[in-house]
């Protein structure tokens, strides 16, 4: 047998990755083009307002002010400028919380279907009491405990996502940990951790990827429904959810003090969810055609 | 009462009303004025049931001499009366009161003849002693009660039953706002032996059910004393978490009343023909507390400073849309002594402030920096503190103020920030200015203002011995001046109330009140639904 | 198209109303256009069988998938016909379509657990085919119907057993399910895909047996796709092979075993291990060519050692060699040197010191003891392979050794020493000297890490530097002929044979003493496993390693093992040298693995 | 093989009363967490010390911890659940009818969104990026992207008070009266719980009927002749509702937080109102029985799922056996 192995002239190219492959569909695309319209409007917004995020206009809910484009809100600042302040709080915390759900729960689903057994059941029960309070819940209870301040409110919505995104993690990891890699690190002595981090999750990450989307669009939805509920760490604070709630009173008087928030929350989720629901779809690899042979 | 629930604040946990205060010193002429008895120019159709939205919530509690919240005095309205009642004037009238006459003989006392026949709703006959029964609740510190302002000046031994109708208040102290005190909506008469929980009034309705956060349902009491001027069949008072629901719900035609609509909400109900909008003051304030024992605020050049920080007209602007009065730091907007010295006008002045302040070594390297919270459940005073910290910014740094939101639970407590620290809000409902100087220094000293030993304590018990109105005048514009000066309160404005409902309510008086629906129309009398 | 009637002259039009004929079949990618297979054309008659064979990715499937009428997503037909019994079914209505499926035509599918519902009871799923197509006209017919048909599969034709899911039948119970419901109907045309792949051999024997049975007794045409080739020359009357799309050579199985015209079968069959001699199993390198990248001449040629210009240039025709044989090639008839047969024999190389002593090893899961009393002895260079079928415990044993079975009692020894049940409780030097090799290339490596760096992992456990180990990787991807460019690659850019090498690569950096090599070749396509044999055969002389070889496949014991050990129901039944297991077995558990296991040599004779 | 179901089910029961313990007792040890003192809370800040002791002593606020804890489990067993410091009435006559009203507004809700999102779902998975996936798809995908609070006001714009007025802007259930006096008022709410959990259920049993249509067995039903509508309920819908029934049993233990705030937005007379009421007067007992009840139904509805999944996998059914 001739020793040196031909390299074939046709090996296949290396797969794009699963963003790049996403990419390809106009779903992503659409989703990419909002959240980034939408994150360059929270994070450039505070620079180009007219007006400062407190600045006292006129008249409160007044929709023909001179010098605003669109009015006054509720406590007769600018609109407008409320509106270009507000997203950058409401998305750090959404992205400081989502962040702390994601990394708690994916050490903890790793963990779980990693080690099996006792560790899975207890973890995973734990998880459950998690579970059984709605998030707006249990926000609700620490919150009114403490007094709603940022830090809560990142810890509770990030902890109450925490064991959403472990059961999906656990159940994408459980068919990773049973593959023969895993044995092979095991064999060749990798430590737990090591296995757990550089062998099962780098190959959790579709899933993952997928989850931290979703649970992005639920963390600013929630951060905005506890602002609804009335608690909110700063009052008045420039922040699109609190916006629809502070000005919703008014919603017939100054629309536009609600529907620019609601437009932009829901832009914004649509958004990460079009992104999400692109990368769900080349994971599950329903867009890549047949099964062929 | 403190009827600034300016909006959202349905549940104003404030665990201590004080009895509504006194207007004018209507010093024993009783004249029965008959504003609410007219005839009334339109078709009076019988029956029907009147659904009125009140915010509300598991917190709504039926008693007949304490309330918290706004759906708390329409159900007392609608089940209690009281001896005398309120003229458009703030005067103490016999109108719809359960008084045939009322009698000041002098400032220690007072004689109070009952109506005949008045029937409660179990039947039973209205007597002196239901009425000495009812002080006598209101003066016992045990019972949860707004009796507490009483107590400074009125003991239950005052109290004597001269006949069946006929009762007499000795006071130990004099007071020449006593009759006004007396119309106070919350010192209702109740049958004797009242405990709080078995809702038998005099009025019109007789209650049928009460579920706390829902709603109570109440009947027309046929033996009414005042019969003829009872329509509905039915009156329900129905909760509402939401002040946007309550409006909703109106604009749907579920409910015939919304009670204290918020003023966002105002241009648009306005605008719809089937609805009515009614909008009313009657001297209620919201207010910033600076106690004058604690530092910096035992400095009066701190006061008087923060005072002159404050642009009223804004504020007034921000907070309520403009719906009020500008204040002047002086309470007692509804007495005919109010101003008495006729200050100028505070204005905003900053340069003013800033010099003041300098005196007292504060500049912008040594900024004066305070901590002035408010409580979650009152949405007005938020407001109130967020543009107070933003006017402040206007000194460059000189006054720094860091607002703080306090859950209204902690706030109100005995150990929250309400009276135990230096710098907090407030609000009150209209009064006569003696009988809040009374509440402000003794019953709720928020400000700890007079200090000891000050002549404006003196002042105020002479002027609450004085029938002659032109003296009292005198000495009242005396503690004004004393109060203007080197006082504790920050009195912005006197905020406005508002009540939507639909045209097809008629019967409800359109005139200065206290309360919503002018007093609840007096437990729904002269309210039909056409 | 023009030579449509010459095509129809060679094979013989007449004859096969009653059977399957399919004619210039196409499909392509339906995205792309590109073919995945073309210019197909078959005949078999009724009452025989013809067997499809070649690699994955060959086509095999889509054709038979074809008869059908069925096309999976992302794939169209794009022209041709194909004739069932004299039905021309491409071109039928989908509601036609409907009819002739499982009536006129039926399938077999390659997983029966997977194509079996799970939800539905065997009866319903039995039933509900000659419902469908109102066979025997009475729901009393029917049910006589279905217990005729389990009695002829062999299968308890109680209603109990009727009742039961597919989940609570063993796989081979599983598949005659899967061909009573094809036969029901009494279809004239069948397609069987791969249906006794994952079947043991004593299953997988009784299987064929069926399915020659009814093709025969019911005069049926049936299309038998497999890679087995002896499968094949047990089964079937012709053959087909398949490459990159195209039908490269067909003709009846004596003549295409015994004379194959076409390299591309020669090799095939030079790949092929056999029960029944010893044989030097020779491999090919390369991979066929995916649809969309096959050039425009012979989709072989980059591969062919006979290959010239001419094969580049245009796809070649058809060749007819005999009434009974032809194949597209130019180059019929001359042979390369690599197809030749007479390679040296390994040399037996026993009698070394012990290297691996396994005494009295009983292993479980949970509890459960899967593997009782197992001894064994591995000697310094020694390729002791591992047989039994699935369940015999034979890889839990294998796992215990590579330390990756933690449950089991008894002691093997490395060198006279013993070792720790788990591999993260051993030593360094123990876990470095046994190494170990997965049976599916595809799990085992991690797909998200190069190929470079997989393989150097073990050295930086150890403690060895980056750059030192980087050129350790470079060697022992040398050792395993892969060039130094794969080290940078990522294994879905891999075939099969490829990552496998990688996997044999990561074990032998760590400069291990003895490979356990589970099943290493049981994924891959049989040119694959024969360069992967060849490849172990060289390392292990020129190394000098020691090899625990486990495996189902008997036939390639005899070409790469000195020793075996066969081993039944956790139990060791027979052990010995290789010649002498397999060609004089002792045990009749052995014989009978033997005589189950299909063999192209005894086929012919 | 029925008795090991039975045995399945008593272990799973005995599992979620045991998950339901240990949240009684994080729902006692955060509730006891919460600021101001009950006591103070009923009688007000004028209340004498006197006053406070006595009413602790009356509700056992001043016994130690423990046995707070072992009093008010075994009164939430017995069915006494103290008294409401809000309504100064008991537990359960305030809360009773406000279960059964959320309840039946959460049926409703489940009963409409379970089978909407499967029909939704495997419309869309059958004709997989046809017009009806695509645009079912995104359509989900914004409503699922609005919060409840959003969707509800727009919601109360369009069809009670500003464009049309057809539907009633609140509920208004008489006391008393059963929660399905009022069916015009319960549309709003039961429309946005839809819109609130629909998307996403149905995304998810198209996710499910994608794998299964994609399926071995499926494919194998049309290679015997099945039609398609035998292909689509009886082989793939079979294998489909099983993994969908676990996020059915989230998603139903979402709309029980839900209702928090659909309660609030049409003054919904149920539990979600009265828990946010409860939280803001810091009513102890409401909100420790209130969040029992709803973990309570987090447990059950997961119950129900898993016995459900059992039950449709016959795999997971006859292995118990």
């Amino acid at each position: 047998m001739n020793t040196t192995l031909v390299e074939a002239n046709f090996v296949d190219e290396r797969p794009p990755g699963l963003f790049r492959q996403a990419l390809k569909l106009r779903r992503t695309q659409v989703g990419v083009v909002l959240s980034t319209l939408l994150i360059t409007v929270a994070l450039i917004g505070p620079f180009i307002a007219p007006f400062g995020s407190t600045e006292y206009v006129d008249m409160p809910n007044t929709l023909d002010v001179p010098g605003t484009l669109l009015g006054t809100d509720y406590f007769g600042q600018d609109v407008l400028s409320r509106f270009l302040f507000g997203g950058r709080t409401i998305l750090i915390l959404a992205v400081i919380a989502t962040s702390i759900g994601i990394t708690l729960g994916t050490t903890l689903g790793l963990t779980a279907a990693y080690l099996r057994g006792r560790y899975d059941e207890i973890i995973m029960r734990a998880l459950d009491v998690v579970l059984s309070f709605p998030q707006v819940l249990l926000s609700l209870v620490v919150i009114s405990m403490f007094g709603p301040s940022n830090v809560l409110i990142i810890c509770t919505v990030g902890l109450s996502t925490t064991p959403r995104i472990a059961r999906i993690i656990r159940g994408s990891a459980i068919g990773v940990v049973e593959r023969d890699f895993i044995s092979a690190a095991e064999a060749i002595g990798e430590t737990r951790k090591r296995v757990v981090f550089s062998e099962v999750l780098p190959n959790v990450t579709s899933a993952l990827l997928v989850e931290m989307n979703l649970r992005l669009t639920y963390s600013v939805g929630l951060i905005a429904s506890l602002a609804f509920l009335g608690f909110t760490p700063e009052p008045n604070a420039a922040n699109w959810g609190l916006m629809i709630q502070e000005n919703r009173v008014a919603l017939t008087e100054q629309p536009w003090g609600v529907i620019l928030p609601t437009m932009a929350l829901a832009l914004m989720t649509i958004g990460t969810g079009l992104i999400g629901d692109g990368l769900s779809r080349v994971s599950a690899g329903i867009d890549r055609g047949g099964k062929g042979e | 009462m403190n009827s600034s629930e300016i909006e959202n604040s349905g549940l104003s946990r404030r665990h201590f009303i004080q009895g509504l205060g006194s207007a004018a010193i209507a010093a024993g002429v009783m004249s029965t004025s008959s504003i609410n008895a007219l005839a009334a120019p339109f078709a009076i159709k019988k029956g029907g049931v009147l659904k009125i939205g009140v915010v509300g919530g598991a917190n709504d509690l039926f008693d007949a001499n304490y309330i918290v919240a706004k759906a708390d005095q329409a159900r007392l309205m609608s089940t209690f009366e009281t001896l005398l009642t309120f003229n458009e004037k703030f005067q103490p009238v016999t109108t719809n009161g359960l008084a045939e006459s009322a009698k000041a003989n002098s400032p220690t006392k007072y004689t109070i003849k009952l109506r005949k026949g008045v029937k409660f709703h179990d039947g039973s006959l209205l007597s002196a002693d239901d009425v000495i029964a009812s002080f006598k609740r209101l003066l016992d510190p045990a019972i949860k009660t707004t009796g507490k302002p009483l107590r400074t000046f009125l003991d239950p031994s005052g109290l004597v039953k001269i006949d069946n109708l006929t009762v007499e208040f000795n006071l130990k102290l004099p007071n020449v706002d006593f009759l006004a005190t007396l119309a106070g909506y919350t010192y209702a008469i109740s049958k004797a032996g009242y405990d709080g929980k078995n809702q038998i009034g005099t009025s019109g309705y007789k209650l049928v059910s009460f579920t706390p956060g829902r709603e109570s349902v109440h009947r027309r009491f046929n033996d009414y004393w005042d019969a003829k001027n009872v329509h509905l069949n039915e009156v329900r008072i129905i909760d509402f978490a939401d002040k946007t629901a309550l409006v909703n719900a109106l604009i749907a035609k579920q409910i015939d009343v919304a009670v204290d609509i918020p003023f966002e909400q105002f241009k648009t109900l306005k605008s719809k023909k089937y609805l009515n909008v009614v909008e009313n003051s009657a001297g209620a304030w919201l207010a910033f507390c600076m106690r004058i024992d604690i530092k910096p605020f035992d400095d009066n050049n701190v006061r008087q400073a923060l005072r002159l920080l404050v642009d009223r007209k804004q504020m007034l602007n921000r907070v309520l849309s403009g719906h009020g009065k500008i204040g002047n730091d002086l309470y007692g907007y509804i007495d005919a002594n109010y101003n008495a010295n006729a200050y100028p006008q505070r204005q905003q002045n900053v340069a003013a402030a800033v010099a003041l302040l300098k005196k007292s070594g504060y500049s912008k390297s040594k900024p004066l920096r305070v901590e002035l919270t408010a409580p979650d459940d009152t949405s007005g005073l938020v407001l109130m503190i967020q543009t107070l910290a933003e006017q402040a910014k206007k000194t460059g740094g000189v006054v720094i103020i860091d607002a703080k939101v306090i859950d209204g639970g902690t706030y109100w407590s005995s150990k929250g920030q309400y009276m135990n620290t230096g710098f907090y809000t407030t609000y009150w409902s209209g009064r006569s200015y003696l009988a809040q100087a009374a509440a402000s220094m003794d019953t709720y000293p928020e400000t700890k203002f007079p200090p000891a030993n000050s002549k404006f304590r003196k002042d105020y018990e002479l002027a609450s011995g004085t029938i002659n109105a032109k003296k009292r005048r005198e000495i009242i514009a005396r503690m004004q001046k004393e109060e203007f000066e080197k006082g504790g309160y920050i009195i912005p404005f006197f905020n406005n109330f508002a009540d939507a409902y639909s045209t097809k309510v008629v019967g409800v008086v359109k005139r200065p009140a206290q309360l919503n629906m002018d007093y609840y129309a007096h437990g729904f009398k002269y309210i039909s639904l056409a | 198209m023009a030579c449509r009637e010459c095509l129809q002259v060679l094979i013989g039009v007449e004859k096969v109303n009653s059977g399957l004929r399919i004619i210039n079949l196409r499909l392509n990618v339906a995205a792309t256009g590109n073919d995945i297979v073309d210019e197909v054309n078959l005949t078999i008659e009724k009452g025989r069988v013809l067997g499809l064979v070649g690699e994955s990715g060959s086509g095999k499937t889509t054709v038979g998938l074809a008869v059908l009428s069925h096309a999976r997503r992302g794939v169209e037909i794009a022209h041709g016909e194909i004739y069932c019994a004299g039905t021309e079914v491409l071109g039928l209505d989908a509601d036609a379509k409907r009819r002739i499926r499982g009536e006129l035509v039926s399938y077999v599918p390659q997983d029966p657990a997977s194509s079996l519902n799970p939800a539905l009871r065997i009866g319903v799923q039995l039933m509900e085919v000659l419902e469908v197509h109102d066979f025997g006209g009475s729901s009393e017919a029917r049910k006589a119907r279905i217990k005729e048909m389990m009695a002829e599969v062999l299968l308890p034709t109680d209603d109990q057993y009727l009742e039961r899911y597919p989940h609570q039948l063993s796989g081979g119970q599983q598949q005659r399910v899967g061909l009573a419901m094809a036969f029901a109907c009494r279809p004239s045309v069948i397609v069987l895909d791969e249906p006794t792949t994952g079947l043991d051999v004593s299953t997988q024997e009784h299987v064929l047996k069926t399915i020659r049975q009814l093709t025969r007794d019911h005069g049926v045409a049936a299309l038998y796709i497999t890679h087995d080739l002896a499968v094949v020359a047990d089964l079937a009357d012709d053959v087909a092979v398949m490459y990159a799309g195209r039908v490269v050579e067909q003709g009846e199985v004596a003549e295409i075993f015994g004379n194959p015209a076409h390299p591309y079968t020669r090799h095939l069959v030079a790949a092929a291990p056999d029960i029944a001699g010893k044989k030097q199993i020779v491999g090919l390198s390369g991979r066929a060519p995916s649809p969309g990248k096959r050039p425009t001449g012979c989709s072989f040629a980059p591969r062919c050692e006979l290959a010239a210009d001419e094969c580049r240039e245009a796809f070649p025709p058809n060749v007819r060699i005999s009434d009974a044989h032809s194949a597209a090639c130019i180059k019929i008839g001359k042979r390369g040197e690599t197809a030749t047969q007479t390679s040296p024999t390994i040399q037996s190389v026993s009698q070394g010191d012990v290297i691996i002593e396994v005494r009295n090893v009983s292993a479980g899961y949970s509890g459960t003891t899967v593997v009782h009393d197992v001894s064994l002895t591995l000697r310094k260079g020694e390729c002791l392979a591992l047989v039994g079928e699935s369940g015999s415990g034979k890889t839990t044993v294998s796992r215990a050794i590579g330390g990756l079975h933690r449950e089991w009692t008894g002691s093997i020894l490395l060198n006279g020493v013993p070792l720790r049940s788990a591999a993260r409780q051993r030593s360094v030097e123990d876990r470095l000297g046994i190494q170990y090799v997965f049976q599916n290339p595809y799990g085992s490596l991690n797909p998200r890490r190069t190929v470079g760096d997989s393989i150097a992992r073990p050295l930086l456990i150890a403690g060895i530097s980056k750059s030192a180990s980087r050129s350790q990787v470079l060697d022992v991807l040398d050792k395993v002929n892969l060039p130094n460019s794969y080290a940078n690659k990522f294994p879905d850019q891999l075939s099969g044979g490829e990552r496998q090498r990688v996997a044999i690569a990561r074990a032998l950096v760590s400069n291990p003493q003895v490979l356990v090599c589970d099943e290493v070749t049981s994924a891959l396509d049989v040119l694959v496993q024969a360069a992967i044999v060849d490849l172990l055969g060289n390392l292990r002389k020129d190394l000098g390693l020691s090899m625990l070889f486990v495996t189902h496949n008997l036939p390639l014991v005899r070409s790469i093992a000195d020793h075996v050990a066969v081993m039944s129901e956790g139990r060791i039944v027979e052990v010995g040298p290789s010649e002498s297991v397999i060609g004089d077995p002792q045990q009749q558990y052995t014989r009978n693995l033997i005589t189950a296991t299909p063999s192209i040599e005894r086929s012919l004779l | 093989m029925k008795t090991s179901i039975l045995k399945f089910i008593v272990k799973r029961i005995l599992l979620g009363v045991m998950t339901l313990f240990i949240v009684s007792l994080l729902i006692f040890a955060v509730t006891q967490a919460l600021p101001s003192d009950p006591a103070e809370a009923i009688l007000g800040r004028e209340a004498t010390p006197e006053a406070l002791a006595a009413l602790r002593a009356e509700y056992g606020l001043d016994k130690p911890l423990v046995s707070q804890y072992t009093h008010w489990l075994g009164g939430v067993i017995t069915g006494d659940l103290g008294t409401s410091y809000a309504t100064m009435t008991p537990v359960s006559e305030y809360i009773s009818p406000r279960v059964s009203a959320s309840f039946f507004l959460l049926l409703i809700a489940a009963l409409g969104s379970i089978p909407l999102s499967i029909v939704i779902g495997a419309n869309a998975a059958l004709r997989r990026d046809g017009k009806f996936d695509t645009s079912s798809s995104l359509i989900s995908l914004i409503l699922a992207a609005m919060p409840e609070f959003v969707v509800g006001t727009i919601l109360t714009v369009i069809f009670s008070t500003t464009i049309w007025q057809v539907l009633p802007a609140v509920t208004y259930l008489e006391v008393g009266a059963p929660p399905w006096s009022d069916i015009k008022g319960l549309a709003l709410p039961v429309l946005t719980l839809l819109i609130a959990v629909t998307p996403y259920v149905s995304r998810v049993m198209r996710a499910a009927m994608v794998e299964v249509l994609e399926s071995d067995y499926v494919e194998m039903a049309r290679l015997k002749g099945m039609n398609e509508r035998t292909v689509l309920w009886r082989h793939a819908m079979p294998n489909a509702v099983g993994p969908a029934f676990q996020v059915i049993a989230l998603n139903l233990a979402y709309l029980a937080g839900g209702v928090i705030i659909v309660e609030r937005l049409y003054n919904f007379p149920g539990i979600g109102s009265a828990l946010a009421d409860a939280v803001r007067s810091r009513d102890l007992p409401v909100i420790q029985y209130l969040a029992l009840i709803i973990a309570g139904v987090y447990v059950i509805t997961n119950l129900l799922a898993d016995i459900g999944t059992v039950l449709v996998t016959p795999r997971l059914r006859t292995r118990l056996s």
